[in-house]
């Protein structure tokens, strides 16, 4: 075995996983604040991109287009929180599951009538080229990714610690009982969650959307977190983050060595298959997930 | 000492399947000795071929430290061979206390009275209780022994033992947070004990799942009400009764299947009857009021014609006469089926009226147990209830 | 007026343990029949027959075949076009490879390679639940839709990896007519929907619920829990199997994987969602409505909007669908059945409702 | 309002017996435009659609008969697509003309319903391959070229540009495809082609969707093959471009199929698309009469067309809509000078098909003289052409850089009998004596 090979397909999926974990992210911080399991974030991810790059092909400048996408999120944050979920409230969370696919279905329509059906090239100014460190090429652009991965996990961390907004977040996340009869305003959190679940989106599709260009495609973004989701536990970032890793590197070595070693031709694209059968070989030994915590059920 | 001292010391009462053995003033200096008694009582007994409850005269007896163990291991022995249960009178307060520890640890009734007749009465009601639930030995029929439950760190329980008898009503109770439902947990197979042992009918079934111990005869309630929400009170009763079915004929629903649904539902209604829901038969459980969920909840256990009937509870939240009509619920299933029933309730009054034994557990451990008068009157737990320091 | 139950009395458990225990149901139940099974095959056209109410009962039986792992026993699965695809492949195969296999045979037989697929993928659930049960299913998913691709045997080396039913034939009759594949498939889900009605209602159905609405309880009643979500899954995957060979043999004809794909099992997911859970009915309700709307939403774009794109409206009508969903989610979280429930309560009491 | 959705929907939805209005003849639009492919569903339906409203405004339809179409969404599903197909068959005075439904999902589906209602399918450049063998699929026609054809032709490329066929032995070539059906079609046709020729052929899948492709272009990269064929879809393609130049590929050494080879396949990988080829059965651009023409009498003065993007027109999939115009109508009018200039059936629109024949100075008169490729289709062999050019992406616009390279019939065609074959074994189908018709 080539020691350098291993170690650009370890490093490449480590970073592909970081990728996964943006979208991961998102998911999480619903999930975490409203118990709803947001399956339109791969649609929300895919509407801020277009609705992005459809303004800056308009001629808006980068700071303006990326100020109104974050100010339009914001107010689908909310929107979605008084039309969709405020009726919803109570309801078992497969409904609020399904509400999301709907959610899904109307902001994909959406992107697609505004803006038509056309793709787009981003141009984010980072090129996908390689550099090399001790014979060991890397990608500058999946280095960029990374650091903005890190950069939004921080940003969310302050969010979380230092804002009023972001302790009552953390508040009703641990026990929503608990947070209204101090007074928390449940609805308010879950607009702001839902709206910074936008936020992420818009960063996870610039990204996604600088490498294989703004199309319907981002909306399948989603389903490479789900491995990640389960692996990594829908209540933690952390555990997104960690999850994103160990997807990445484990789906990309096996594409390459399991393939190969089972006597299938190389190149065999059990990538699809491979991070849900990892994940759920994990959770036969931990059902909680990574960082999930562990319930002790009482009756 | 010659076998005629011994002689003297042991009689027959064959009416009351009594042996008594008067120890009284008797002085064991040495392990031999007590070997020559025991192999002496043992051979009396052997000639009758048939078991005995003991009345034990400790009065003044005096048992040498060096021949304690000795003492101990023979009379469990004796116990375990041929006793159906033992009433002891008056032992000094050493003896009381050793045969006290001991009955904690290894889960008997100590059954310690002063006087030779509250003894007699006593095992009077011990034999009146065996044929109410036909025969059988008075030895434990649900014994608990050395229980150890952890959460992670947390101590839910420590070293709790003690012994349920056939046929009787035995309460546990003691403050929140005590452990009880833990305990319940732990014996109807949804907990797994840390450490220690649970024997059912003489047979191990410590490490047994929660619905193989259901099917050897054990059901329960719960404290906050676990009914199939989703389905009726019919429905949710017939789920709680074991009887043969297969995928094919449900699914065809002729012959064998359609008979044994029609002969399952008459014996639910049956049920149905008894509790008194004939209304509430095709309700979805989910909308019916607090008490009839919990009496529809008593139905579905008892749907399975429960060896032991694990009550957790069961009047928790209800008024005065509501109550009163589980309370009634309870004793009739006790004396109709002869049903073992294991009760946690926190209500004294209900517990002290129906009970035949007590059991106080206080965080997460065994502090008394014994009649409810006893316990009543047990200086530790009135500590316990009062919250008092110690 | 008519929904009245006074005069009916049960005067045995026979008569009360009844499939439609209400005279009225039963009457409305046979008619329905009657009609499903005289009325539209007079009636309706072959576009009705052909593209709508075909599609429309199979996607009714994989619903239902859905309902009973999670609307009954409470397992969540995103798994079901997976299984789908496994009937329908083995169907194939079944067919191809065994000389003079007869075709209700190999439909049962895709049935149980389906369901013994669904127990193994059900194994997790023994230790798993909610939604991470939900994505494990998509190894389901996507571990056949793979499988099914990768390895040519399954689809006879089809350089497309695509599978064309063969004719079906039973007793030397052919069904190539669409009516005559309405009244195949009608029979086998009018069949396959009586037993599971039966499995609902007997001790079966009990402890599938039971352990749905408690599965800590089910188990200290004596339920094995373990065996009996494994059984669910079975019969589960046993109902999607035959639909999914029913729509490669009775609809598409001619089915690739990608048939077969995530997005089939959200649809039926829907089906039973929006039907509602835990109801034979409601999953026939559900595909209704599933199947027909955008239909009609195509169809009513275009009349709406005479002016407008078909870029746009062909948009719009994807926006009105995910807008109908969630407007109909929020006003009736239960579901058809649940509507359907009440207008038969209100109906009862109907024209004095106090 | 509500009565007309109700009038429409009842005349959808209930058998569409529409008055007799002889002069007319209706073709029905099976088209996609949400979804993950609906840049290409929409371009090439408004090419298609376009160039028919082109002969309405232009010539008044096709000798005095107005076409006349109606769309229905499909979203790119099997049984939405059998939905319409069910739904359009019978609309228009003569029924449905011919389908044109571009997925070979659809297509597979619409064999036998179409077979058996007699209506042509034309599938161009995708569908069935073995489709190609008009004896066992009368009514199937996978014009100008099928996924096979062009495959040979590609090897052909490659060879010119190693310098001849010979100095193919020895050479290494992925064949990196899409995790599907369609993607995997082509691997039997490449191991043939590596036996006869000399080289070795690695396949590498690309799970669907395909947007990364990480590990794919690592092990291409260790394998350092001489060339790529990147056998993608929707995207896949930029995906596969971006990471080439990733691991540092060079993107002239990567030949695409048509799937690949759409303005919508490169533009958004930006830079790393530059000096990538594809193959293509047609050129984009918008110099071509009949695409001047279009622009002229359907957009010019403010009039509207189909496209809500006019930036398109011209790209890839709007002139292949435009050739599927061009052949629908070529066949139309190849079957009214048999059958009179009326309202045509679609088993005399199936006889159009299969005696079309357009020659370069057809070609010329139609205004697409280099757009597309002379065709002759006939009850023996429905592909009718055949050949493939070759284009490059310069950053900004498509070109071309080769002729016309036809197949490699001597391999293709056995194929092509073999397969057929054992679909009519399967089906217990007759074949059709192409002699007597």
């Amino acid at each position: 075995m080539d020691l350098n090979f291993f170690l650009e397909v370890l490093i490449g999926g480590l970073l592909a996983g970081i990728m996964y974990s943006l979208v991961a992210i998102g998911f999480v911080l619903i999930y975490k604040a409203s118990g709803v399991f947001n399956f339109a974030q791969g649609a929300m991810v895919f509407f801020a991109a277009l609705t992005y790059v459809s303004l800056t092909e308009r001629g808006w400048p980068f700071w303006l287009a990326l100020a109104a996408v974050l100010a339009l999120m914001i107010v689908l944050g909310f929107a979605i929180e008084r039309v969709v979920l405020r009726p919803l409230v109570n309801q078992p969370q497969i409904t609020l599951f399904m509400v999301t696919i709907g959610l899904a279905y109307f902001l994909e329509g959406v992107a697609q009538g505004v803006w038509g059906a056309q793709v787009h090239a981003l141009e984010i100014g980072i090129q996908d080229k390689p550099f090399s460190v001790a014979g060991i090429s890397v990608s500058q652009f999946d280095l960029f990714a990374s650091g903005t991965a890190a950069l939004l996990v921080l940003v969310l961390g302050v969010f979380f610690q230092k804002t009023k907004t972001g302790r009552a977040l953390r508040a009703v996340a641990d026990d929503h009982q608990a947070a209204l009869s101090v007074g928390i305003q449940l609805r308010y959190v879950w607009a702001v969650v839902w709206a910074a679940a936008g936020f992420v989106a818009l960063v996870a599709g610039l990204l996604w959307g600088a490498r294989t260009g703004v199309q319907f495609a981002l909306t399948f973004t989603a389903l490479k977190a789900l491995p990640v989701l389960i692996l990594g536990g829908f209540e933690s970032i952390l555990g997104a983050i960690v999850g994103g890793l160990i997807i990445g590197a484990t789906e990309k070595l096996a594409e390459v060595y399991i393939g190969s070693s089972i006597g299938l031709n190389i190149g065999t694209g059990i990538e699809n298959w491979f991070p849900y059968m990892l994940a759920l070989a994990f959770l036969l030994v931990r059902p909680e997930g990574l960082f999930g915590e562990k319930r002790i059920e009482r009756i | 000492m010659d076998q005629s001292t011994f002689a003297a010391r042991i009689s027959f009462h064959d009416s009351i399947e009594t042996m008594e053995v008067d120890f009284s003033r008797f002085a064991f200096a040495d392990a031999a000795m007590v070997d020559a008694f025991y192999d002496h009582i043992d051979q009396r007994v052997a000639a009758t071929g048939r078991r005995w409850y003991f009345l034990v005269l400790y009065e003044g007896c005096e048992i040498a430290p060096e021949a304690w163990e000795r003492f101990a291991a023979r009379g469990k022995h004796a116990n375990i061979s041929y006793g159906l249960g033992t009433v002891r009178v008056h032992p000094s307060e050493r003896t009381r206390e050793t045969i006290r520890s001991r009955a904690e640890r290894e889960t008997f009734r100590a059954n310690i009275f002063d006087t030779r007749d509250q003894a007699m009465f006593a095992l009077g009601e011990m034999r009146k209780r065996r044929e109410i639930i036909g025969a059988g030995t008075a030895d434990a029929y649900l014994r608990v022994q050395d229980i150890h439950l952890n959460f992670g760190g947390v101590k839910a329980l420590t070293g709790v033992s003690f012994q349920v008898n056939r046929g009787e009503i035995t309460s546990i109770i003691g403050p929140n947070g005590a452990g009880k439902t833990s305990m319940i947990n732990v014996i109807s197979g949804f907990y797994r004990p840390t450490r220690g042992r649970i024997f059912f009918d003489g047979a191990d079934r410590t490490h047994l799942p929660a619905h193989k111990v259901a099917r050897l005869g054990f059901a329960r309630t719960f404290q906050n009400i676990a009914l199939f929400k989703g389905m009726t009170t019919l429905d949710n009763i017939m789920a709680g009764r074991r009887f043969r079915h297969n995928l094919v004929t449900d699914a065809l629903y002729l012959g064998p299947a359609r008979r044994e649904e029609l002969r399952q539902r008459a014996e639910v209604e049956r049920l149905i009857d008894f509790l008194e829901i004939q209304a509430i038969r095709k309700k979805p459980v989910g909308r019916l009021p607090y008490g009839l969920q919990k009496r529809v909840e008593l139905a579905r256990a008892l749907a399975a014609q429960p060896k032991v009937l694990l009550l957790d509870e069961p009047m928790a939240g209800m008024n005065v006469e509501e109550k009163e009509d589980m309370a009634r619920f309870v004793l009739d299933v006790n004396d109709q089926w002869g049903t073992t029933i294991v009760l946690i309730e926190h209500d004294m009054g209900v517990v002290m009226d129906i009970s035949n034994h007590v059991v106080v557990l206080d965080h997460g451990a065994k502090i008394a147990e014994g009649t409810p008068a006893e316990v009543r009157a047990d200086p530790v737990v009135i500590r316990a209830y009062l919250g008092v320091a110690h | 007026m008519f929904y009245r139950l006074a005069g009916q009395f049960k005067s045995s458990y026979a008569a009360d343990q009844q499939i439609f225990p209400i005279r009225q149901d039963r009457i409305f139940v046979i008619g329905v029949m009657v009609c499903a099974f005289l009325v539209v095959p007079v009636v309706a056209n072959d576009y009705w027959l052909g593209a709508i109410l075909i599609p429309f009962l199979i996607l009714g039986l994989a619903a239902l075949g859905l309902n009973i792992l999670t609307g009954y026993t409470g397992q969540l699965s995103l798994g079901t076009a997976g299984f789908m695809a496994v009937g329908a492949f083995a169907a194939f195969n079944f067919i191809l490879r065994v000389p003079g296999m007869p075709f209700l045979l190999a439909l049962f037989l895709a049935g149980v390679t389906a369901a013994l697929i669904g127990v193994l993928f059900g194994l997790p659930s023994v230790r798993i639940k909610g939604f991470y049960l939900a994505v494990a299913t998509l190894a389901a998913q996507f571990f056949i839709e793979w499988v099914l691709t990768k390895y040519g045997w399954f689809s006879n080396y089809n350089p497309s990896g695509v599978i064309t039913a063969q004719a079906i034939e039973i007793a030397g009759y052919r069904f190539d007519t669409p009516v005559s594949k309405y009244l195949l498939t009608l029979g086998i889900v009018a069949a396959l929907a009586l037993a599971a009605k039966n499995m609902a209602r007997t001790q079966t159905g009990r402890y599938w619920m039971a352990v749905r609405d408690m599965d800590l309880a089910a188990e200290v009643t004596g339920i094995d829990i373990v065996r009996t979500k494994l059984v669910a899954f079975a019969v589960s995957s046993f109902y999607c199997g035959v639909a999914g060979a029913l729509w490669a043999y009775a609809y598409l004809g001619a089915v690739e994987p990608q048939a077969f794909t995530l997005d089939r099992s959200f649809q039926v997911l829907f089906m039973i969602i929006i039907g509602g859970v835990g109801t034979v009915l409601g999953a026939f309700l559900g595909a209704a409505f599933i199947v027909l709307l955008p239909i009609a939403l195509n169809v009513a774009a275009h009349a709406l909007f005479p002016g407008v794109s078909t870029d746009l409206t062909s948009n719009l009508e994807l926006v009105l669908f995910g807008a109908l969903i969630v407007f109909f989610l929020a006003v009736e979280p239960h579901g058809l059945a649940r509507l359907w429930q009440i207008g038969k309560e209100k109906l009862r009491l109907w024209p004095f409702p106090h | 309002m509500k009565t007309r959705i109700a009038l429409a929907l009842a005349a959808a939805l209930f058998a569409a017996t529409a008055l007799a209005q002889p002069k007319e003849q209706f073709i029905p639009m099976l088209s996609y435009r949400v979804g993950p492919y609906a840049a290409g569903g929409t371009g090439f339906f408004g090419g298609y659609i376009d160039y028919l409203d082109l002969l309405n405004r232009r010539d008044g339809g096709i000798g005095g008969v107005k076409l006349t179409w109606q769309e229905c969404e499909t979203e790119y599903k099997n049984d939405r697509g059998v939905e319409c197909y069910e739904r359009l068959k019978k609309s228009g005075p003569s029924g449905a003309t011919v389908f044109a439904p571009l997925s070979t999902g659809i297509t597979y589906s619409l064999i036998e319903r179409a077979t058996a209602d007699k209506i042509p399918v034309i599938s161009m450049g995708y569908g069935r391959a073995d489709a190609s063998d008009g004896r066992v699929f009368p009514y199937v026609f996978p014009l100008v070229t099928n996924y096979w054809s062009q495959n040979t032709a590609k090897i052909k490329f490659i060879g010119t540009k190693e310098g001849g066929m010979d100095k193919l032995a020895g050479k290494k070539i992925v064949n990196l495809y899409h995790g599907s059906a369609y993607g995997k079609e082509t691997i039997p046709i490449l191991d043939a082609q590596a036996r006869k020729y000399g080289f070795t052929v690695t396949h590498i899948e690309v799970p669907h969707p395909g947007n990364e492709q990480q590990s794919q272009w690592l092990q291409i990269r260790s394998i350092k093959p001489d060339w790529v064929i990147l056998r993608g879809w929707g995207v896949m393609n930029p995906t596969a471009l971006k990471a080439a130049q990733k691991v540092g590929y060079r993107t002239e050494r990567i030949v695409g199929v048509w799937w690949s080879g759409a303005e919508e396949d490169v533009l958004p990988a930006g830079e790393a698309a530059k000096g990538y080829i594809a193959a293509a059965f047609h050129p984009s651009g918008t110099e071509f009469p009949v695409v001047q023409e279009i622009l002229k009498h359907v957009y010019a003065a403010g009039k509207r067309g189909n496209m809500e993007d006019k930036g398109r027109i011209g790209q890839q999939y709007f002139n292949r809509g435009v050739i599927q115009g061009i052949l629908t109508a070529e066949a139309i009018r190849t079957a009214q000078a048999k059958f009179g200039k009326r309202s045509l059936s679609g088993e005399e629109m199936r006889w159009g098909i299969e005696n079309l024949k357009i020659d370069e100075k057809r070609l010329q008169e139609l205004g697409a003289l280099n757009l597309m490729q002379p065709m002759k289709v006939s009850c023996f062999d429905h592909e009718g052409g055949g050949a493939v050019k070759f284009q490059q992406w310069d950053g900004k616009q498509w070109k071309v850089i080769s002729d016309w390279i036809t197949s490699d019939q001597s391999i293709v065609r056995p194929e092509i009998e073999r397969s057929a074959a054992q679909y009519a074994a399967e089906k217990k189908l007759a074949l059709r004596d192409c002699g007597k018709t």
